[in-house]
Formats: C-alpha cells, structure tokens, sequence
C-alpha cells in the first residue's frame, strides 16, 4: 500500500465523515479508524480563525520596521445611524476649496443639497469634485486642505 | 540617490524591491488594493496608499491610480516588479511622462519586446537563431495558419503574439488539431491581451528552456550574467528554476551568452531584462522571447554571481554605470529556486485562506522571499506565488540536498501548497542527474480526475 | 517495514486523526493503534500554554519533516485515582527478567510488594532493578522486552 | 558515512548540526530535557529521545545519561556543539570508550587547552606571543597574586584558570582592588569550575578580541579559514561579531593567522577549533587560549569563505581528509552575526516565555538560525540565545545596512530580546567605522537602576 493510496483514502474518509474503513482485495488489506479531530481539521474553520484573531496576527507591532495596521491611514470614526461616511474614490490631494484664495465649499455644520460640491480630489492634474449624494449636514470635516488622501479614505 | 520609490507591485516582488531600498537608504510607498490592507509589504513600506477595490484592473493595473498616487505623495521613482504592469509600455511612458524614474527599460524596448513576431524578425535579422515559425506580423486567419504550417510541418506551437504566461498557447500536432484549437488560442489571446493576432512556430519535443540574465546602463555597456534552466514547468508556468544550467558546457555557455547580448544590444536595451532561448537535445538553440523586466527566478542568478539584480536595477535607472564588465562576473557553486504556490498540489486549484502555522526554514545557504505569515489571510485575487524557497551550495547535488532538507522544515498550515510536488521533483533520479526537459513535469500530472464543481473557499471582499 | 515508512503511516495518522490502522499486503501486517493525545500531554501544563493549545502550536503538523509533539515516544495512559505510573529513571533498555532464559519478574494482575523489583533498565551495561515504591496490584505493562526507553517514560 | 549521529546539545546549535546531518544523509538522534520537549531541535531530529529533568547536570550534562542513549539508540558518532560538555575531555573519551565517534579534537587537546596557564606555557614556548602574566601554574593565594602584580604592573585581568565565559574574571587597577576582587574571583571560579587556581594577565585597554578559524584532519594538514571579530561583549559575553576584522591589514592578517596555525600545529590540533587573540591598538598581538569546539559566531566565517564548517567537522571526525589547502580559501564580502538573547534589553536580565509573535527577516544574504516558533515557550533553564541573525554582503557598509534592515523586519513578540541593542549598535558612529574594542559596549550601559527583586517570569517544570 503506498502512501498515496492510503491518502486518497484517507481525504474520503475525512470528506465523508468515515470514522472506520476497512478494505480487503487482491493485494491485502486495510483498516482505518479514525478519532474525534475532525470538527477541528478541514478547511474553513470558523472556531479557530476566531479564536486566533484574539492572538494578535502576526506582523502586527514589532520592533520597528513593520508598521502596525492603519498607522498613517484615517481611521474612520464610529458612526450613528442617521450618519452618512463620504469616502475618497481615488488617491489624490485633498481641497475644500475651488482655489486658494477661494472660501471652502462647506464647513462643519452646513447644510448641504444632494449634488452640491463637498470638496475637491486633485489626481493627476484633474479636479474631481466630490459632490454630497444625499441632502444633509456636514457633521465632520477629517481631512485638511491639502491633504493627500488615498482609496476609500474617510473625507 | 532616489528621494522616494514607489513600488508598483504586491507580494514577494514588492517586499524584494521594498528590502533593496532600505539597503539603498530609499524610502518606499507602497500601494495596496483594499483585499491587501493585511498584506506583508504594506507593513513593510514606510508608506502604504490604497489605490483601489480587490480586482487588478481597479488597483495593480490602474495607471491613471498610481501616478496619482506618485504624484500626490511625492515620489520620483516607480519600480513595476513582474507581473502587472512591469511589461506595460504606456506605464512606463506615463512615468516618464509625469516626469518620474521608471526602473526598467525604455518603453519603447518594452513595446519592441511585447510585439513578438517582430522581436523575432529582428533577432533574425541580426543572426540570433530563431525557431522556424510564421512569417510577416502574425497570422489572423485560420487558412493562413494551415499555409504556415505546411511549410514549418509538425508538431507546431501556436502562440499570442502580445502573449505570455501561456494563454493563447496550444501544441498541435496534426491539421485536424490546428483547425480545432486555432481558434480557441486565438480566442484566449482576445480575452487575456485584447489581441487576435498569433504566429506559430516549429515546436520542439525535449527542449529546455534556457534564459540570459542581462545587466546593461544608459551607456551602451551591456553583459550578461550567465544562464538559468526554466524548464522545469506546468502548463508554461515556471515552478522550479536552477542555475547554473546543469547540461551547458562551458563552450556553449559562451556561445549563448554572446547570442544574448547580441539580441538585447541590438536594440539598445538597458536596465535589467532576460533573454529566453529552447534548447535543443542537439546544443542547437533559439531565441523565444526577451523578456523586459525583473524576473521571479532572479534570485538563482544573485546566489551564483553575488550580485543584488534588484539593487543594481535601481542604480541603473538613476543613471549610474555599471560597476562589473562580463570578465569580473565569476560563478560559484549551484543554486535552486522552489516557487511555492497556494495551491492544492493534486488538483493545482488555487488555495486561497488563512496561514494558521507558518514557520520559514532558515540556516546556510538558505534563502526565503515569503509574503506570508502567521494569520494573514491569502486573497484570492491574485496570483498563487506567496513564496520562494531559494538554496545555494557549493554544487548541484549538495543544493537539491539542502532544498530537500529545507523544504521538509517548511510549516505552512491553513493553506494547501505545492511543497510536495517539488519534494517530488527533487527525489527524481532523472531531475537529480539534470536529464529534463520543458516536458518534465508532465508526469507527476495526476491522472484526469473529473470534479463536479470547482472548490474555491471563501471569498474574502 | 522501514522505519521510515511506519513514520510516513504516524504522519498520516495524526494528520487525519486516526486512532487506528491495520494495514496487510504482500510485505507484511501493521498495526497502529494511538492513544487520546489530548488527555496525554504529560507535566499538566499551566493555563497560559493550555489555552495555547487550542490553537496547533506551530511546528506540530508539517508537510514532512517536523515531528508532532509525543510522536514515537511511549504516551502515558489514563490513569484512575488509585492508579500509580512507575516512569523510568534513566535511559536505557528495558528488560522484564533478570536474564534471557528467566522467568519475568513480574505479570500483569501479579500483586507486589513494596521494594519488589519490576523490571531492569540496562545503561552503560549496569543492570538497574526498579523496584515497587508501594505495595499493590500490576495493572499494565506498558513496554516490552528488549525496548528502549527514555528518561521519563512510563513502564 | 556515520550511520546515526546524537546531537548532545540543545537549541539554535543543535538545529544547525541536524541540519548538516540532513544534507549529509545521516540521522539524527535529539537529546532533550523534560523542560525541552516542545524544543525545535526535538521535533527536528529523526528521533529524540528524553534523557532526564530539566537542570543541565541531570540532561544536557549528564555523561552517562547520554553515553547510555548513545549505546541503547545505536548511535555512531556524537556531535557536542558548543556549551554543555564540548570542552569536556572526559566526555569526549566516554564517547571514544563506548567506541563512538566524537566530533572534535582528541580529549587530550581538549584539556591541553582547557588549562590556560599550562596553554600559555606552551604557546611561549613555540613562539606565538601571549601576554605578560602569572608565572607557573597559577595562583592560588593572594599574596601570590600580590607579588605576580608587581611584576605585571596594573591594570590587570584576574582569569580562573579553568574557565570560560567571563566567569571569575576580574580586571584590577591597583592593589586596593587586588586584594578586594580576588578572593571573590577565587570565590567565582571555585563555585563554577570546582578550582581555586587563578591566573594573572596583564590588561589591555581598547584591546580587539580577534580569533582565527581553524581547521584539521587526522594526518597533519591544517590551515586556518581568516578572522572574526568579536570585540562587541558585554561582560566578556559575546553580543556581535564580524568577519572580516575591519582594521586588519592584509599583512597583519597574514601574519596572525600562521601564528595561530603555529598554535594550533604544535599541540596536533584536529577537527574545528578556534585561536583567540587580542589585539592591541600598537597592531601587536597575543594568544588568549584555544576554543576546542565550534564557535556561535562560526556562521560569519561561512559566509565569506562559502564552507561549511559544521559538516566539514562532520567529515574531518570520519577520518576524511581535509579537501581545501590554505591557498584554496578564499574571502568574498563581509558577514555580521548579532546574537539574539532573550533577555531584557535594558536590564539584561533574562526574558523567558511563550513567543506570541514570530516574524523572521529573510532575503538575499540573510540567514537565520532560530530555536523560536510561534507558540514556543522559552524555557527559564538554559543560555538565553535563542537565535544568530547573520546578514552577508559584498562590502561592510553594505551588511552593517543589511543587517538593520534585516532586524527591522524581524518580529519577536512574547518575549524581550536585545534586537533594540543591536539596532543602537548598528547605527553607532564608531562602529560603522569599524573603530571599536572590547570596551565599546559600555557606553551602551545603562545607568544602574535599583533593581528590588530581580523578575523571573513563571518557571515551567
């Protein structure tokens, strides 16, 4: 019996819940019995990915060279549920104003009309103005002006 | 010295250039998609930008993405990796373009390179063999494939001619064949490069694949830095690379070396780039393609000649000259590179999941380019590569010893990988004597099994 | 059969936690029969490497060549509250007699008495008796004649 | 081929030479204490066997316990690594008694050269150059030492005349201290080695501690394999170490390393073994004593000169000959080695515990050698190294970056190490210029802080 064999044999059983096999042919014979492991072994398994996520994962802190998660990113902050994240749709820089002398397009605690112009993401020389999707009122400004701001960064 | 470089890539290629930067004193930035945000070289870079959602066309292959990102943060060097964007001719124009350093060739070396039938006509030309194939700029039409093949006789390797990576690719072996799988090849390539046009060429049986490491500046100094065997290979796809190549005579060793640098001066080829040549059971060989940029297999060549591709890639594009002529480049010893993918090594499925155990070998001659670690979760949108096993002894058989041992202390749990296929490529008597060719691996192919559905495991966002 | 094949079977085994295999062929018959590892882990452990071990510790299963906790070493049974486990002192080989021919000293359900020898460890060619550190009953003979036996090991 | 080896060791050495043995084809029996059986080496080794508690006398000091194993598990030859009982002569003649090969030198070098003061004697003798010390064979009292101190003139360096690793050793600068620090180095000695004889040497101040590789076979070839480094101690323990020595000249290499063949030639010296010197800031030199072992910091001598001295050592015990002369060795690039000690980087008091965390540094020209694993409980018994980062490159500029770039990616949670140090280390000024002695670290020292109970962490069993 090789090694391959029994292998394959022994991925059946797993797959089909086997706790004992046995086979008797032409070139001998086997028995297998296998023990209570199995709610633990096969590929997605959600009880112990859990519980090791509260192991920190591994290259969390260190030393020095390996940076800790969403260092030097903006954190977004907990919303309420009447609260709306505006999010950056590419990296660029970051203006709340149409120039530099101009006054910004909104401030805290303004009102704003659904498609009124919140700010501006310079990418690539281009202007994006990011316009508000819904009417409402800016609770929060995160960024400031001039600011680089990457993918999906909260704004 | 370069203020800041972004590396344009993820995985083991980006922490490879992240790593040589730090030695330089450079300071990266590296881009990641939002399935990434866990990934090693995030953590690594002194700077991380996300550039886009999980899918490569929105991040990895995002032009209009990344020179914002250089732009907006300031850097003034881009290093592509492979893979990606690394043989994109418009990228490397749209770096120059934002006036920022492409590490690499000039584009239009990448275009020349990419177009493949004309590469061939002007290796041709300049008197480096190529194999018979199609004539003029590739074939289209069905009935103008079944003329060339009349004329080149069977079998015949039907290939993309803006292709890589083996799509698009058929061996055909009789006209019932080309009639069948012509089609299909071309309809690959229109699918993976936007491109109808093939070309076919003579295929040959037990041929190895044999490639030139070549190092060249802005200055028209160019050498090479000997071979690599790559023949050993699934589906086109490289899984273990050796250099040296362990039938080359030293004779034919110079004769090839000197047809690849022919083949990359001819077109003033600079930075790094490799010169991919069959050959032949005869000692015949012949150019197949050059390619323009790093490769994954670098590392053998930087174990055998001691010197750092990706530090002298980086040196090369802020213009200095290169520091070694083709006679200060000396060869000790044998090295081995093991591609390590995730992937189940009977079915070759991807294995996408979260590392539970890892533990990377280590002691002499023993070098890992890992992008995993103990709880990071594989995506499943990229390619399997999640990490090389490099080994350097003082000859062959002590380095197929070593990566065997190596490998035996290689802990990578919660993820299938393709460890035991290569414990089994290094116990084979024929791989072990170095008597393989490109269709080595055929038979370690399991038998056909039918699967009803393909498992692919939980699909992180 | 090699000892490295029986290793290859050990490996199956924990990988895909079988208690037990039979195999019979052209070469010959095993027998594999492993006990409950979880109960085993000898030196009650304190909590912190305990709760540890709910998740594998890392180079426990490996592909080939790291060897799990226990492997080939003799596991110590369950062992009831009146229960004593005689371990052995040194390393060395294990012998149930005095000499090839003789008689063992002790059977398994023999009662003994306290300062009564069980069994001999040979090292550096020394004859070592263990003998009873208590009256009682011989439950189980855990090693057989001739065995070697490591520091610790329960007889 | 030896039919099965026992690795009569514990930790990152034990690992190194099962691996050796792997590569060779030889199989490995582990020894191990109780407190060791999660230990890497046990689950590395082809068998492993548990050879009694976890105090060191009991286990890894045990010669009957382990010729025992030896003769039960049918091993052949017996390699002690460095530590435990590799300068124990009356180990090596068990092992030679039980008909079993030991891998190293002939018990009676091993004692030759473990009687410093009897060592001196003989080195003077041959003409390698020692330092001015205490006449005959040692001291014993303090008025002997009092009137040996005349002569020498201060400062002076107490040594027991047994030992090793910084234990009874004492430096003195005028009588007051004399008569206060060696009765307690006495008392030190007494306690460590079980003698009360005590040898006077005169001090060096920004003395380099330099040693040459040696190596041997059966039939008188022996040559030397170049210099470390290793002046960076703290408390004559070794922190860091480097090859080549940044301050020797090709003519002072020369010159030392045929004394230290001399040295080694004169005694019959076989196998591995090491010569220490110091070397004073006037480029003169002096014989310290002859380590009879492998070193920790071998691996620098590796990799600039591409052998590998473990399995060498392997060979030479099989009665190989040795397969390099003294003109074969060559040099290439520079190697630094930062031992990495699980202790406190502050308090340098030990650091046991469980490795919550383990991330190691990889890529091209780095090597790690590690007991640690994820989930690894760092037992409370034992020298608290715990792994060798050794970073190879072509210049030392370039390791000196390697080598921080390398600890920066390294991750080792659970436990404090001295990674900071070696960071602090790396970026000195001094160092970098290669301007240092063994009294660099002291400026590392922190200020001594009252310490109230001096906190060991939970003792495992």
């Amino acid at each position: 019996m090789e090694a391959r064999d029994l292998k394959a044999l022994l991925v059946l059983m797993q797959e089909y819940g086997l706790v004992e096999l046995e086979i008797e042919d032409k070139k001998g014979k086997v028995r297998l019995v296998r023990g209570h492991r199995d709610q633990a072994t096969p590929a997605a398994e959600p009880a112990k990915v859990a519980s090791r996520a509260a192991v920190p994962a591994a290259p969390k802190r260190t030393s020095a060279g390996i940076k800790a998660d969403g260092e030097g990113r903006g954190e977004a902050p907990a919303l309420e549920a009447n609260q709306r994240l505006v999010t950056s749709p590419m990296v660029g820089t970051f203006y709340r104003a149409s120039a530099p002398n101009a006054a910004p397009f909104v401030e805290e605690g303004d009102s704003v009309r659904k498609g009124q112009p919140l700010c501006i993401i310079e990418a690539m020389k281009m202007m994006n103005e990011i316009e508000a999707e819904i009417p409402g009122r800016v609770v929060r400004i995160l960024c400031d002006n001039g600011q680089p701001v990457e993918y999906g960064q909260p704004l | 010295m370069f203020k800041k470089l972004l590396v344009a890539n993820r995985g083991t290629i980006a922490i490879r250039i992240i790593r040589a930067c730090r030695e330089l004193g450079i300071p990266t930035i590296a881009i990641y998609s939002t399935a990434d945000k866990d990934a090693l070289h995030v953590k690594m870079a002194d700077e991380s930008v996300c550039i886009g959602p999980a899918a490569a066309e929105d991040s990895y292959l995002n032009i209009p993405a990344i020179i914002s990102t250089v732009l907006t943060y300031g850097a003034d060097a881009v290093h592509p990796g492979y893979g990606f964007l690394s043989e994109n001719g418009d990228f490397a124009e749209a770096c120059r373009r934002s006036g920022v350093n492409f590490v690499g060739p000039a584009a239009r070396h990448i275009r020349l390179m990419g177009d493949k039938p004309r590469a061939r006509r002007i290796m041709a030309r300049h008197g480096v063999p190529v194999l018979p194939g199609s004539e003029g700029k590739g074939v289209v039409e069905l009935r103008d494939a079944q003329a060339s093949a009349r004329k080149l006789g069977y079998p015949i390797l039907i290939k993309a001619a803006a292709g890589g990576g083996g799509k698009g690719m058929r061996i055909v072996r009789n006209d019932t064949e080309l009639a069948r799988f012509f089609p299909l090849a071309r309809a690959e390539s229109e699918a993976a490069f936007g491109s109808r046009t093939m070309y076919l060429e003579k295929y040959l049986e037990r041929a190895r694949h044999v490639e030139f490491q070549i190092l060249a500046d802005n200055y028209r100094n160019l050498i090479h830095l000997g071979e690599r065997d790559c023949s050993i290979q699934r589906r086109h796809q490289k899984v273990l690379e050796e250099a040296p190549c362990p039938v080359l005579t030293p004779k034919l060793r110079e004769r090839m070396g000197k047809a690849a640098v022919r083949a990359a001066k001819v077109v003033g080829y600079s930075n790094v780039g490799t010169i991919e040549f069959l050959l032949a059971p005869d000692g015949e060989f012949y150019f197949i393609e050059m390619n323009t940029r790093i490769q994954v297999e670098h590392g053998v060549t930087e174990m055998v000649t001691g010197i750092d591709l990706v530090k002298e890639s980086i040196r090369l594009a802020m213009g200095e000259k290169l520091r070694f002529t083709q006679r200060q480049v000396t060869y000790s010893g044998a090295a081995i590179e093991c591609r390590v993918y995730a992937e189940d090594p009977d079915t070759h499925l991807p294995s996408p999941g979260v590392v539970t155990n890892h533990h990377q070998p280590g002691g002499l001659g023993v070098r890992v380019e890992t992008a995993l670690y103990d709880g990071y979760q594989v995506p499943v949108h990229y390619d399997p590569l999640v990490a090389k096993l490099i080994v350097h002894a003082e000859n062959r058989a002590l380095a197929v010893a070593r990566a065997k041992a190596a490998l035996r202390e290689y802990v990578i749990d919660g993820i299938r990988t393709n460890i035991p296929l290569h414990l089994r490529i290094l116990a084979d008597a024929d791989f072990q004597r170095g008597d393989y060719g490109t269709d080595f691996l055929r038979r370690f192919e399991p038998a056909p099994v039918p699967v009803e559905a393909p498992r692919v495991a939980g699909r992180a966002s």
